[in-house]
Parts: structure tokens; C-alpha cells; sequence
């Protein structure tokens, strides 16, 4: 269940490829039926979720916003009384009929990434000849004359680029660098490896501060403890909470 | 000189998926011989206690190591190339069930934008322009590759699963190692329009 | 999970002579063992009648194929010959840029061997060598030939694409071939530490 009101710091943030994909998510969490989806309910988490990665401040694709716009017309077509008609026949048709047409469609390509990813990690496992010489080899050999002068150039630019010399592109703007949940907890462990009286929690937060940063390291924290790798402590709510590594942890 | 020995060397030297009309050609027989001195060579590696396998892949046979000795062959080997991101497989998938298909036609069933992931599945010749969409526009049609069915490690689209009876809450369970042969297997039924259901 | 097995796997992804050391390394064994095992598969090749063989090489230990098929593996090959592999493109077109250019060069950029993908190059006269580099160990430098340039249908490297953002080498192996006014032009806002961070 998204319960992002009440308790948005336990909220595991999942990754999702597109509305489709979060909206076949909140339907499977509330589980409702694919076919009457309760549009008021899952339009509303579907807002909260957006707010809530407005407030991580993560970028919200466009498309995301598209698909609010559609819940909110379906919803509000909804609320609209239908009038009353002699043959059942030209019954209005259901608002949300298209939408779950698009949701029944995808699921079903969704579905089958299981398989690839099983056959993929299955075909790791084999090594074909020459190998060494060709680690992507599931590039098969080309026909003679198969190959233009670009397709020459490309493959350079591809082996420069596996090579890491690609050069960096001038930018005049530097974004701030955004760093992963788990980099955040290798820094954290560090700190606090490193502090054997304990490691009040504060100062791991550098000024400026930003939103997602101090999330990122709480985050980081708390999945920290629920590995059992740290424990913190907090003598009163008042009090800054004092992190120490768990004497069974190496 | 053995037939079976003799498949054994093309298989080598070629390095690539084989058919057994190539065998044949190079082993001056005829197919039906060509086959049974491949299946004599299968049970031979297999009773020799050989490394080595025959697996069918790409429409045709290629000689590969056995899965067992993957991780002392990664100590010799560093393979680059990660693993396909989730959406670059949700992706495949939909290019390998609907192809051809055009961008704006994938852009509708997953409801992001697609070319990115497109290109780069291309840069990996997973996926390759096959043509253009007589509409407005004239979009170019991606199809997948033989590289897609090698990277797969499946001989033919056909082994694809059945679009219809995929139901996701199952689904879980079926990503296993094996569920290649078996759903090979299962597969077998699949006819062509299965495959293709909007091709015309 | 056998070590003659495994050495067999081993010197059938490696595509190039192994010696003890590395197959030692690889199965996390001594090289006395690695040596006893290379023996047992090079006894159960013999007796199971495979078409393979170990034969040592160049100081290392590498799989071939036995004499008496080479008859038919001909017939194979005539008609592959013409293929390259995916390895062999970007190999070629590092020589094509960067030529005249030595292996530990090539293997600088690619970060994997390329001593038998540039004798395949070779063996297909799409590179020759062409002289010797002045540095230590004398190593051979490889230039594209007249070959190379009828397969891709051109009339000289000038016509080759100009690589943006990537630096040709402007050190004493330039030579002529590269004194290609587009490429030193594209070039000239990057930095030689950038593209071969590896080379002294």
C-alpha cells in the first residue's frame, strides 16, 4: 500500500517505467479489480505519488503529468450523472474502457520481461569461441561488403567509448552531483566506522543542505539499522540522534 | 574421419550459429545424414564428460561451454555489456511480438517515449530498421535481429511465449534458469499469427 | 565440474595460445595440476575421437582442429571468408584511424587482446605490417592495405569519415597516413592524455 501521508520516511521510493507502470502498480497494491479500478482512489494516489517525488525533488516526466490530466478527465466524467436511456444498448460507454485497454495491453509485455531476463541470464552462462577476443559476443559476424564506411566509424567511437576516453562534453553549468542510496550508506558506514565514541547524525549533514540529500542519508540510515549494521540512538526526541556500528557487525 | 568429428570441426572453426544446410554442403551428404552425425556428436560430448555442448541457437547449432563452468571461464574472461535495463527488455518485447513496428507504435503501448531505448538497443544490433510504414510520414519499421536471438539464447521467434495466456501474477515464478527448455517446449504449438498477431 | 573440462573450456573461449599460468589462475589451482589436467583432456580428445586436439603453440597450449578434416572445414570457410566479426570491425577501424599502429596499442584502446584478431585481419590481407615502432621491444606496427580499401569501396583513407571529438595520434607513428587535414582539424580541441591515458 502507498501510505506516503502517514509514514513517508519508511516509503521505499520504486523506480517505475512510466504511468503504465505505476498505475498497474497501485492497482496490484490496492487490489482492485483491473476492470472496475475505483478511479477516485487510484487518481488520488496517483497525485500523492507524483507530490511525493516532486518533494525528493526528482524530475516528473512529461508523460506522467499527460497521464494525471487523463485520470482527472476520467474521473470528473464519472461524477457526471449519465442520462437516462430507453435502449440499454446506447448505454454510454465506460470512461475508463480506453485506459484499461492500454493497462491490459502493456501488462501483458510486462509480463513477458521475466522470461527474457531469464533467458538472458541463462545465455551468460555459455561462452562461445573466442571470447576473449570478442566479450560481446552476441555480435555474429557480418557479410563481406555488410559493413559501410559509418558503421567503421562507429565501431571506433564504440571501442574508444569502452575504453572510457570519451571525451567530456564542455558544460557550462555543472549539476550538483546526485549520489545513490547505496554510496550514501558506504559514506555513512565510513563515518561512523571511524567514530568509535559515536557519530552524532547532524554532522553528516554538509551545508548547504538540500531536500534530497538529507533524505538520501536518512534513507541511508535506516536501511543501515534494518541491516543491523547500525544502531542509533536517541536519548529524548530533544537529543540528536548518536549512531554506533553494532558490536556483531564487522 | 568421422561425420560427427568432422561437424565437430565446422562448428569450431565457425563460430557462429551453423545450419545444417551449410554442414551438409561442407560435408558433402545430405541433410538427414548431417543431422543424425550431430546428434551422434551431442551424446558423445555428453558421455565423454566433454566442457563442451552443442546448443541450438539463432536458427542453427554452435558449439559453447557448459553453464557449470561459467565462473572459472569469467576469471579468464571479463565480459562488458551489464545486463538489459527493464525497460529495454519491456521494449524488445514489444518489438518482438508486434514487428515490424514503428516508434509512435511502441510509444503507445508502454506510454513513455521510446526512441532512446530504441537507438540503443539498435547500437546493440539487437533490433534493426527493416523498412518504412506506408503512412503519413513514412515512419521506419524496427524488426529484431538474429543477434536478438543469439543474445537470447533461443533458435527461433517461435520460442517466444504466448502472448494471450501470459498472466503477470504468475509470472514470478517463471523467470527461472530452465524455463528455456521448457517453455521451448511449451512453445512448440505457437503458430506463425500467434507471433505476428497485427502483421497483415 | 572437471579441470580437464574446464581447461578445455577454457582454451575454447580464449581463441589464442594459453600457457600454464593463466589456466593455473583461472582454476584456482597450481600449475603443476593445470598441467596433469591438460594432459588427461588431451587423452580423453584422443580417445573419445574428437575432432579436436591440444596443440602447443607460440608457448602456450591452444585448441585446433585435427589434419584430416581440414578438407572439409575448406569447404566452410571458402564461403565464410569473407565475414568479420564484430571484434575484427572495431579492431580494423582502430588501424584505419590510428595507423600505422602496434598490437599493445590496439589493446590499449579495445582493453582486451588483439593479437588474434589482427593475424585474422591479416590472414584476410585487410592489414600488413609495415615496419617496426623505435621503442622498446621493436614492436610491428600494422597499416591498412589496398585490400582494405576495395572492401569498403573507397579510393583512399581520406574518404574514411572524420572522427569528432576523438583525437588522432600526432606523435612520430603518424606518419603520412594521417596527416588528413579534416581529422587533425576535428581533432583539435581534445587532448592526447584523453584518448590514450595508458600509453607512456
Amino acid at each position: 500500500m502507498l501510505s506516503v501521508k502517514t509514514n513517508p520516511l519508511k516509503f521505499h521510493l520504486p523506480v517505475f517505467d512510466g504511468p503504465l507502470d505505476l498505475l498497474l502498480h497501485l492497482i496490484r497494491e490496492n487490489k482492485v479489480d483491473i476492470y472496475d479500478i475505483p478511479i477516485a482512489d487510484i487518481t488520488q494516489q496517483y497525485l500523492d505519488f507524483l507530490s511525493l517525488m516532486e518533494s525528493l525533488d526528482l524530475a516528473i516526466a512529461g508523460e506522467y503529468l499527460v497521464m494525471a490530466a487523463t485520470l482527472m478527465e476520467i474521473k470528473s466524467r464519472m461524477l457526471l450523472p449519465q442520462a437516462p436511456s430507453q435502449n440499454p444498448e446506447d448505454e454510454e460507454e465506460d470512461p475508463r474502457q480506453e485506459l484499461v485497454q492500454r493497462l491490459l495491453e502493456y501488462r501483458k509485455f510486462q509480463a513477458t520481461v521475466d522470461t527474457l531476463e531469464g533467458w538472458e541470464e541463462y545465455r551468460k552462462l555459455l561462452y562461445f569461441r573466442g571470447a576473449l577476443e570478442n566479450p560481446e559476443d552476441y555480435f555474429l559476424p557480418m557479410e563481406a561488403g555488410d559493413i559501410s564506411l559509418n558503421e567503421l566509424q562507429e565501431a571506433l567511437k564504440r571501442a574508444l567509448l569502452s575504453a572510457g576516453v570519451q571525451e567530456e562534453k564542455v558544460t557550462a553549468v555543472t549539476p550538483r552531483r546526485r549520489v545513490s542510496l547505496r554510496m550514501k550508506m558506504a559514506e555513512l558506514l565510513r563515518k561512523v566506522r571511524s567514530c568509535p565514541e559515536g557519530l552524532p547524525f547532524d554532522s553528516m549533514i554538509e551545508h548547504p543542505a538540500y531536500l534530497y540529500d538529507i533524505v538520501l542519508l536518512f534513507l541511508a540510515l535506516l536501511e543501515l539499522v534494518r541491516q543491523g549494521t547500525l544502531r542509533a540512538e536517541q536519548e529524548t526526541t530533544e537529543d540528536g540522534i548518536i549512531l554506533h556500528m553494532r558490536e556483531d557487525a564487522v | 574421419m568421422n561425420l560427427s568429428s568432422a561437424i565437430e570441426c565446422l562448428l569450431f572453426v565457425a563460430g557462429e550459429p551453423l545450419n545444417l544446410q551449410d554442414m551438409a554442403r561442407a560435408l558433402q551428404c545430405d541433410e538427414y545424414t548431417a543431422e543424425e552425425a550431430l546428434r551422434e556428436l551431442q551424446l558423445r560430448l555428453g558421455e565423454s564428460g566433454s566442457g563442451l555442448q552443442v546448443v541450438s541457437i539463432a536458427g542453427g547449432w554452435q558449439l559453447a561451454t557448459r553453464m557449470e563452468y561459467s565462473e572459472t571461464i569469467g576469471r579468464l574472461v571479463t565480459r562488458n555489456g551489464g545486463k538489459l535495463s527493464h525497460a529495454a527488455l519491456e521494449t524488445l518485447a514489444i518489438i518482438a511480438y508486434r514487428q515490424p513496428i514503428t516508434i509512435p507504435e511502441i510509444e503507445a503501448v508502454r506510454g513513455v517515449s521510446a526512441s532512446g531505448v530504441v537507438k540503443s538497443l539498435q547500437e546493440k544490433r539487437l533490433v534493426a530498421e527493416v523498412g518504412r510504414k506506408q503512412t503519413i510520414g513514412r515512419p521506419i519499421l524496427y524488426a529484431t535481429t538474429q543477434e536478438f536471438l543469439h543474445y537470447f539464447a533461443i533458435s527461433s521467434l517461435e520460442e517466444l511465449p504466448v502472448l494471450e495466456n501470459f498472466e503477470p501474477e504468475e509470472s514470478d515464478t517463471a523467470g527461472g534458469l530452465l524455463a528455456n527448455a521448457a517453455l521451448a517446449e511449451a512453445s512448440s504449438e505457437t503458430s506463425q499469427e500467434a507471433i505476428y498477431p497485427d502483421t497483415p
